[in-house]
């Protein structure tokens, strides 16, 4: 499969949810939570819904424009405290080396050997459910991959050249590590990160399925879906059409990252978290 | 059509994933009934049919003039399923040992009210004083309450074990009880199955062969496999309900039930605004019940219009319920002095029946008279803590109503604690005589008629939203017989009644 | 190499240590309490009393430091503690989950390996080809599924509109039960094998001794036999490994779907329940399976690659 | 027989395909007795190794030959199918690659990798094949032969892994041995032996060898006759001798030129280098003249415009230049 | 020849050991001993080789000098004053010092600066007002024979030879006294090692540099050294001027070494730069030392041993014979 077959489908399915999110309140019709008229409910998909409507008479299509910026919003959110928790930890450790990176790397360890569902239900336990808690949850249990990666490229760059010439030009490590290691991790660590993102988005449907995930009535594809599971012997629209966003979101943004990496180093083929 | 004898019946547990324990004292989980019933028994037993408890182990009861020593002619056909003839000493032992001071069995609640027990319970008696062997076939039990001891000792969390049976090793893993079916097999986690008990005291029954009790907790799997034809019950939900209502292979079989729960939203008396009756009205003036009830419960529910249940007896049939009245509640709004309403967060959890699902749907309601709702949603075991605590504004749930009507109302006697479950901290002298006056009351009648009169005051002083009182819906298979409208938990069926016709698929 | 395992085995144990002491703590502020849990869905009145007691029974009334000292204190005897809801040592309970987790997770394992493994051969070795296109969008298709849809979709047809298949539950433990949660918890698995699998015998097609291979006048078949499948297993099996693991988080979504009855639907019900004990342990106990397998997976590798061993 | 053992005309490599396709490699020809080590010099991506790899038939995608032949033992191996091509390769051509850290597989023990050439081309057995392969390692003068059979690439140095190498490629006598910078990789010291190892290997055996290097010194110390490369072109063709006394082709004359020579500075003090100005052009981008016409101080209208033929310098060798000599 | 001359540049008694990996578990850490009891003086103006095989150490003795690799024990004076241990002088400091050009033209630049901002940084950081930054950089690019408004493309946008061409600028734009060069021609085409070496030649002279080179390419040492250190298993085991040296090699592994170049007009001549079986015996007492090395040997400590001065400045190490 051609390189640009990924980047440009993952890039015209991810511009479209992004335009989606954004555009949502101008090409709703409907608000996605006050506008429900239980004499609506379940309707199915025509001319004024265009994608039906669910139990509670709410436009299927205009909760599918809404939940997009929830979905968008975790994906995103999540993946910036990962990058950044990631990044802090995985350049320090390669760096600087010794006792830190060993704790690092201890704590990659430990947050790899807890499946990340586990740990993201037990912090949402804590935190009840709602949108902050879920960036939070979803933000601290997968940087590790990040971290490991930044680290092991930490660790080579290390070696080159030109860091270790920064190094000699008295360059200070807080200014090596910003301006010569990291522009150069930017590449892989934005692939992890939209491949991450969707997971993000799948990890917050499963939280919601197991009754954890964002608060309602604030619509987010994962509780669309799990709100509409059981519906879908009489209004299956309500469920196929979030289960649909959820499938098409997350395959843009892994062909966006397949496509980024293969794009940036045909080298990193092998390496996935 | 006369019960055939024989065949295998699959009933399914839908509410959770596992069982607790298989020792049903420890369990507080309706889950953990649904063996408890096919292998267990208590001194009492639900009437389904009549919805009062009648006497299950004993023949016959004398009470005294206080109303507080109860004298049990126990039955002498009963026999464990290892064999061991059931006497008083087995139902003396089986309550002490509920009442045990090392433990925290959830049981206790019901049978602390024998004189005695909570002594016992906290180490200051060797013995619970009020119950007494005068033979071996009759038992005596003093209580320290005037109460109907039938609801006490009905619960399946209740079962009487053999003596001595909880201290051997392995009833935990094969528990003995008095019950239709014996023990066969546990999968943890997946099914309990039984086995007819041939020496069952009541003649004739059970009829099945053997029982498969199936762990299903989620409503859409458990939906596909009674379709699929595997299981033979199945609870609805209120989205199946209205699937298989329409669908004429599946229309037939379907058994309702009012079932004693109340669902409701109740205020916090501590948050200004619903310190005033006004606001708590008006509340119910603006949110269109009817139509909720309808469309997202699917008609899987009944108006409340107050807090006893369709099924109590004291259910008041005239009672009428809040009309859906926006421009009503707007003016009582401003009154209270709140014309331009204002914000209120309620705590619910994931429920559809009775939990965001439903705040969902008020939101836009209470919206249009000015009210703001914030949802807090949380996991029910919070929601459990948090309302018992105090913690909430606001709060969505599903209480207990029934069956005993009298324990229901007394949940908002002023000296009830908001931590046991006045949970709206409700206080009205006028009511509390009402209630004091019911549990004197020397019939029936007249204590019902007390209670109707309470239940109404409730409903004018609306320390809650009333919602409704939820339908229980579960639908058999055609070859399935002998279900009973148990109004008190529906899933739970008494299984010796139950009987397959040969049309059932092999199994 | 049996050192090397052994010292592997040894190097879990700060991670296992350090595990025990995250639940702990996360648990230990977690809102709600078995207390709670047990009027949760409504039914009886919350007695005062009653919760007292539990507290006491369960020493939950103690201060964090002393309940976090016996924690430590039984878990160095390899005791996981009573269960607050039955009552049972947690290890027990644990214990007759166990089998259905691993039994559901191997499983899985298997269909993605059975599938995702010959498929990933056979896409790499005719890059470009219709075979590789297809499997590729279904390997990225399939890491895009959330689970618990594509469980129900499973269900819908394999179970109703088929009757193939029993649509839940353990059965008697048999293979017509697990094949539908095995499937749906291995397409994940499956598809990134597909694609790892591709990936890494792509690399070891270009790299340099396989030109000397091929220089030697060795047929396509024998290139593959002899040097391309163990290279790439190398680089395939630490994902294996690690797949593993994030599995065991998916199978608590599964097994609940399924009503599985295995460590994943214990959690959640204990969860639920805040029995914590039997959270801590089930999570020790998943974390300790991933641990074991990763263990075996290094062993593995270090017998299949002798830098390792060597080195 | 007569006629040479390998003939390479005009040959032509093009690099990737429709839009971007490339010359790589053009007009190509030399011819290898039997016996006799030809030298091919030229600096990095010239074409060399693909030059090399066309030869034994291993181009991969996106290099494909796009004219010319390749004649071995008057066979052309263009016209042979996949399955003649692999009867040849290995057992009568043979290759030797420049990295030895990475061309042998790093999970196979090294004995087994000498052992396919002989179950390959031989239809020996296993058990038979690992004996020779013992005896293979032996010829390349590796110590402990029988003990190291079982090694490990990575247990072994560069040198050794560079004799297991040519242990490989001679296993089964081939007539021609294509050494792509054999010795590169490895430091002075080393390459010394691993040459003189080659040099008496091959005489013994009759081996012709083609021997590709950027190392003048290394070609000189090896070869016959050399041809040198320069951009995709063979510039000179000669014998050595005359290509070191009288270089015709202005960059071999840069490239003579720009060496530091050894004794030179103590003879006659340090002296400035010649230098090549500019640098090689891109593939994408070669010029349409002669290659090395914008680096050529000589150079001349004729040269940016026209690619310029062969012409014969007696004693076998031949230019590309319109202004040598 | 009373008091010498401080040299611009003294290495003494280095050593720089690396711990070989063990894990938590595995407490036995062997050390590699990549650098042992090296001394060393480079004077103003001088241009010192190193030579050696690789792996011996050259690199990481490079890497000691500029300030790389923290030495596992000696020192390093630069001007007589020590830039190693307690009175280390900050990065800014030693920046002013000595600098370093790589083997590798490729990995020595960052690919996501431009050549301005590489070169430009390092002045900015040592307090260089913008507007001189601008003309030192375009003087700069000049003295490297590029031209000023090539300063903004990206590396990749370079050939091998003008990278090294930005690396030697880098290394020279804050005005070090001592460059090191580590192998700055051996990644290089051939028809461009020469731009380079004439290029390093001229900078020497113009700008009064002094260098460290380390190269394994003698026919490269021998055109450009003033002096020549050869190195082997991370201990010198001759070192002298270049004249002497290259006509009299003593010590085995040096001849050895110049035996095994193949020089093409050498090759041609049939001349050959060593005779082998007229190899020097050592003075009376002392047998060369190391003579053979095992690879595992990096791990454990030489026997004892000395540079033993044969003429002049050419020392060769020797081990007293016992
Ligand atoms: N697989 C390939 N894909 C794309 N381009 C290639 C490939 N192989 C070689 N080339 C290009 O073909 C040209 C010739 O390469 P070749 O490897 O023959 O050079 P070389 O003379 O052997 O150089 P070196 O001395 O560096 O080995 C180079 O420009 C190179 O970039
Ligand atoms: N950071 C390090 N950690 C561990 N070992 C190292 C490190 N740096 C170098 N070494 C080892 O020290 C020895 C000397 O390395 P060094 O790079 O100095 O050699 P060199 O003479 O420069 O070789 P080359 O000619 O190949 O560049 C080598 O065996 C090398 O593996
Ligand atoms: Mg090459
Ligand atoms: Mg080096």
């Amino acid at each position: 499969m051609g390189l640009r077959f990924n980047l440009v489908i993952g890039g015209v399915l991810c511009t479209l949810i992004i335009g989606a999110a954004v555009l949502a309140p101008w090409l709703a019709n409907y608000n996605p939570i006050m506008d429900a008229d239980l004499m609506n409910a379940e309707l199915p998909p025509d001319a004024q819904f265009w994608f039906g409507t669910d139990a509670q008479g709410r436009d299927v299509f205009t909760r599918i424009l809404y939940g997009a910026q929830v979905s968008l919003t975790v994906g995103i959110g999540s993946q910036l405290i990962n990058t950044t928790i990631g990044l802090i930890f995985g350049i320090s450790a390669g760096y600087f080396g010794g006792w830190w990176d060993d704790l690092v790397n201890g704590l990659t360890n430990l947050m790899l050997s807890i499946p990340s569902l586990i740990f993201a239900l037990a912090i949402m336990a804590i935190l009840g459910p709602g949108l902050v808690s879920l960036l939070i949850a979803l933000g601290l249990t997968n940087w590790s991959w990040t971290c490991r990666i930044a680290r092991s490229s930490t660790l080579s760059l290390k070696s080159q050249g030109y860091v270790q010439a920064a190094k000699t030009l008295g360059y200070g490590d807080g200014r090596i590590m910003a301006t010569q290691i990291l522009p150069n991790l930017i590449g892989p660590v934005l692939v992890i990160a939209t491949l991450g993102m969707g997971d993000a988005i799948l990890a917050e449907a499963a939280l919601s399925y197991l009754g954890l995930g964002i608060r309602p009535p604030q619509p987010s594809w994962g509780n669309m879906l799990t709100d509409a599971r059981e519906l879908i012997v009489i209004a299956p629209w309500a469920a196929i059409f979030p289960g649909i966003a959820i499938f098409l979101t997350v395959l843009g943004l892994n062909l966006l990252g397949d496509g980024l990496r293969d794009w940036l180093d045909p080298q990193m083929r092998t390496r996935r978290a | 059509e006369e019960p055939r004898s024989g065949g295998v019946i699959n009933f399914v547990a839908p509410y959770g994933s596992s069982f607790s324990s298989l020792d049903i004292h420890a369990s507080a989980q309706v889950q953990d009934e649904f063996w408890a019933k096919a292998i267990h028994r208590s001194l009492y037993d639900w009437d389904a049919n009549e919805s009062k408890p009648v006497l299950e182990l004993a023949t016959d009861v004398s009470v005294s003039d206080d109303r507080l020593t109860y004298t049990y002619k126990l039955r002498q056909d009963a026999y464990f399923h290892d064999g061991k003839q059931m006497t008083a000493d087995d139902i003396i032992y089986t309550y002490t040992r509920i009442m045990d001071p090392a433990k925290a069995y959830p049981a206790a609640q019901y049978i602390s009210n024998i004189k005695g027990a909570t002594e016992y319970n906290e180490g200051k008696a060797k013995e619970i004083s009020g119950l007494k062997k005068i033979d071996d076939f009759t038992l005596e039990i003093t209580l320290s309450d005037p109460i109907d001891p039938g609801y006490q000792f009905m619960p399946n969390y209740t079962a009487i074990y053999p003596v001595g049976a909880a201290e051997k090793e392995g009833f935990f893993t094969n528990p003995v009880g008095l019950g239709p079916y014996k023990f066969a097999e546990y999968v943890p986690g997946s099914r309990l199955s039984v086995v007819k008990n041939d020496k069952y005291y009541d003649t004739g029954k059970p009829y099945a062969d053997k029982v498969n009790i199936m762990i299903m907790g989620d409503a859409s799997a458990r939906d596909v496999a009674f379709r699929n034809k595997e299981v033979d019950v199945s609870v609805l939900g209120p989205a199946q309900y209205v699937a298989y209502k329409s669908d004429p292979e599946l229309a037939n079989n379907i058994m309702e039930v009012a079932e004693v729960y109340t669902r409701h939203v109740g205020f916090s008396p501590d948050f200004k605004p619903f310190q005033d009756k006004r606001v708590r009205q008006a509340i119910n003036y603006a949110i269109d019940s009817d139509l909720i009830i309808k469309r997202l419960a699917k008609d899987k529910a009944y108006r409340a219009s107050g807090w006893l249940p369709v099924s109590s007896p004291a259910y008041d049939k005239d009672a009428k319920p809040y009309p859906y009245d926006p421009e009503k509640a707007k003016a009582l709004l401003a009154e209270a002095g709140y014309p331009d309403g204002f914000e209120f967060e309620l705590t619910a959890t994931q429920n559809e029946s009775w939990g965001l699902t439903i705040v969902e749907a008020i939101i836009p309601m209470l919206d249009k008279v000015g009210i703001k709702v914030k949802a807090k949603p949380v996991e029910s075991s919070v929601l459990s803590e948090a309302v018992p605590g105090g913690d909430f504004q606001a709060y969505m749930w599903s209480q207990e109503s029934g069956p005993d009507s009298l324990t229901a109302l007394r949940c908002f006697h002023s000296k009830t604690p908001q931590a046991s479950c006045n949970y709206t901290k409700f206080n009205n002298p006028d009511y509390d005589k009402l209630i004091e006056a019911a549990r004197q009351a020397a019939t029936d009648d007249e204590k019902n008629d007390l209670l109707r009169k309470a239940n109404n005051l409730l409903q004018e002083e609306a320390p809650v939203w009333f919602f409704n009182y939820n339908k229980a819906v579960m639908a058999y298979q055609p070859w399935l017989h002998g279900v009973q409208p148990n109004s008190q938990e529906m899933a739970i069926q008494s299984y010796e009644k139950l009987w397959v016709d040969d049309t059932v698929p092999a199994r | 190499m049996l050192r090397f395992a052994l010292r592997r085995l040894l190097q879990m144990i700060p991670t296992v240590i350090a595990v025990s002491l995250l639940i702990f703590v996360i648990f230990s502020i977690v809102p709600g309490s078995i207390a709670s849990s047990m009027i949760a869905d409504g039914r009886g009145t919350n007695d005062p009393k009653l919760v007292e007691r539990i507290k006491q029974e369960f020493g939950l009334d103690q201060p964090v430091h002393v309940r976090f000292g016996n924690y430590a204190w039984s878990l160095a005897q390899f005791d996981l503690g009573t269960s607050f809801r039955t009552r049972q040592p947690v290890s027990s309970m644990i214990g007759e989950r166990l089998w259905p987790t691993l039994k559901l997770a191997f499983a899985a394992m298997c269909v993605a390996i059975v599938i995702g493994l010959p498929l990933g051969f056979i896409a790499a070795l005719k890059p470009g080809s219709l075979l590789d296109s297809l499997t590729m969008i279904g390997a990225i298709s399939g890491l895009s599924l959330p689970q618990f849809w594509l469980g129900l979709l499973v269900m819908y047809l394999f179970a109703l509109t088929l009757g193939w298949l029993p649509s839940f539950g353990y059965g008697d433990g048999g293979l017509r039960n697990l094949i539908l949660p095995a499937l749906t918890l291995g397409v994940a698995p499956l598809a990134l094998l597909a694609r790892t699998t591709r990936a890494a015998v792509l690399e070891v097609m270009n790299a340099d001794f396989i030109r000397t291979a091929r220089s030697k006048g060795m047929n396509s078949f024998r290139l593959v036999k002899w040097h391309v499948v163990r290279n790439a297993l190398v680089l395939v099996i630490t994902t294996l490994g690690l797949q593993f693991g994030s599995m065991m988080g998916q199978a608590v979504v599964v097994e609940k779907l399924f009503s599985w009855p295995g460590l994943g639907s214990l959690l959640i019900d204990s969860v639920g329940l805040r029995d914590i004990p039997v959270v801590q342990g089930s999570i020790l106990v998943l974390v300790l399976c991933f641990l074991l397998v990763n263990t075996l997976v290094d062993v593995l590798y270090a017998v299949i690659d002798p830098r390792i061993s060597h080195g | 027989m007569n006629g040479a053992l390998l003939e390479v005309e005009d040959l032509r490599i093009d690099i990737g395909s429709g839009e971007s396709r490339h010359n790589a490699v053009e007009n190509i020809s030399f011819s290898i007795d039997r016996g006799e080590t030809f030298g091919l010099v030229g600096e990095s991506g010239c074409g060399k190794s693909i030059t090399a790899l066309a030869t034994i038939g291993l181009l991969r995608r996106p290099l494909a030959i796009s004219g010319g032949s390749i004649r071995f033992k008057g066979q052309d191996l263009r016209s042979l199918s996949a399955r003649e091509m692999r009867k040849l390769r290995g057992n009568r051509i043979a290759m030797i690659f420049q990295e030895p850290m990475t061309a042998l597989n790093p999970l196979s023990p090294v004995g087994r990798q000498i052992a396919e050439m002989f179950v390959l081309h031989q239809g020996a057995s296993w058990h038979e094949a690992e004996r020779k392969a013992v005896e293979a390692l032996a010829s390349v003068q590796v110590p402990a032969p029988d003990q190291r059979v079982k090694n490990y690439p990575h247990q072994m140095s560069g040198g050794m892994r560079q004799r297991v190498m040519i242990a490989i490629a001679l296993a089964c006598n081939p007539d021609l041995l294509i050494a792509d910078e054999p010795t590169t990789a490895l430091d002075v010291t080393v390459q010394a032996e691993i040459l003189k190892l080659m040099q008496e290997l091959c005489d013994a055996r009759g081996t012709a060898v083609l021997m590709i290097s950027h190392d003048l010194g290394v070609i000189a110390k090896m070869c016959r006759r050399v041809g040198v490369m320069y951009a995709g072109h063979m510039a000179e063709e000669r014998a050595v001798a005359d290509l070191f006394r009288t270089p015709a082709h202005p960059y071999t004359r840069g490239l003579l030129g720009s060496l530091p020579r050894l004794g030179s500075r103590g003879a006659h003090g340090r002296k400035r280098l010649q230098e090549i100005e500019g640098v090689v052009p891109s593939i994408a981008a070669f010029p349409a003249g002669c290659r090395f016409e914008p680096r050529c101080e000589r150079a001349t209208a004729i040269c940016a415009s026209t690619q310029p033929g062969q012409t014969d310098l007696g004693n076998n060798g031949f230019v590309r230049c319109f202004h040598h000599g | 020849m009373d008091s010498a001359p401080e040299p611009l540049l003294r290495v003494e008694d280095l050593s720089v050991h690396f711990p070989v990996q063990g894990g938590v578990f595995n407490r036995r850490r062997k050390m590699l001993r990549a650098v042992n009891n090296v001394s060393l003086t480079l004077n103003k103006g001088e241009c010192l080789s190193i030579v050696g095989e690789s792996g011996c150490g050259k690199s990481t003795l490079a890497l000691s000098i500029v300030g790389l690799q923290a030495p596992t024990s000696g020192s390093i004076h630069f001007e007589g004053r020590p830039i190693t241990g307690k009175a280390q002088p900050s990065r800014i400091e030693r920046a002013r010092m000595a600098q370093i050009v790589f083997q590798d033209p490729y990995a020595s630049l960052n690919p996501r600066q431009t050549v301005f901002t590489s070169l430009a940084a390092p002045l900015r950081l040592h307090g260089i007002g913008n507007g001189e930054v601008e003309s030192r950089v375009e003087e700069m690019m000049r003295l490297v024979g590029l031209k000023p408004d090539q300063a903004k493309r990206f590396p990749h946008e370079f050939s091998g030879g003008q990278r090294q061409r930005i690396g030697i600028a880098r290394a020279l734009i804050l005005n070090p006294k001592v460059v090191v060069l580590d192998e700055p021609v051996s990644a290089l085409d051939v028809s461009i090692r020469a731009q380079i070496i004439n290029l390093l030649l001229e900078l020497k002279e113009r700008l009064r540099l002094s260098y460290i080179m380390i190269s394994h390419d003698l026919s490269v040492v021998e055109h450009m050294s003033d002096r020549v250190a050869v190195m082997y298993f991370g201990q010198i085991v001759e070192t002298g001027r270049w004249e002497s040296i290259f006509a009299n090699p003593m010590h085995p592994y040096t001849r050895r070494l110049l035996g095994a170049i193949p020089d093409p007009f050498a090759e041609l001549s049939g001349k050959k730069l060593i005779d082998e079986a007229q190899a020097p015996r050592p003075p009376s007492g002392y047998d060369y030392h190391p003579q053979q090395f095992d690879r595992q040997d990096v791990y454990s400590a030489p026997q004892p041993s000395q540079l033993v001065a044969i003429a002049g400045d050419h020392c060769v190490r020797l081990a007293p014979v016992a």
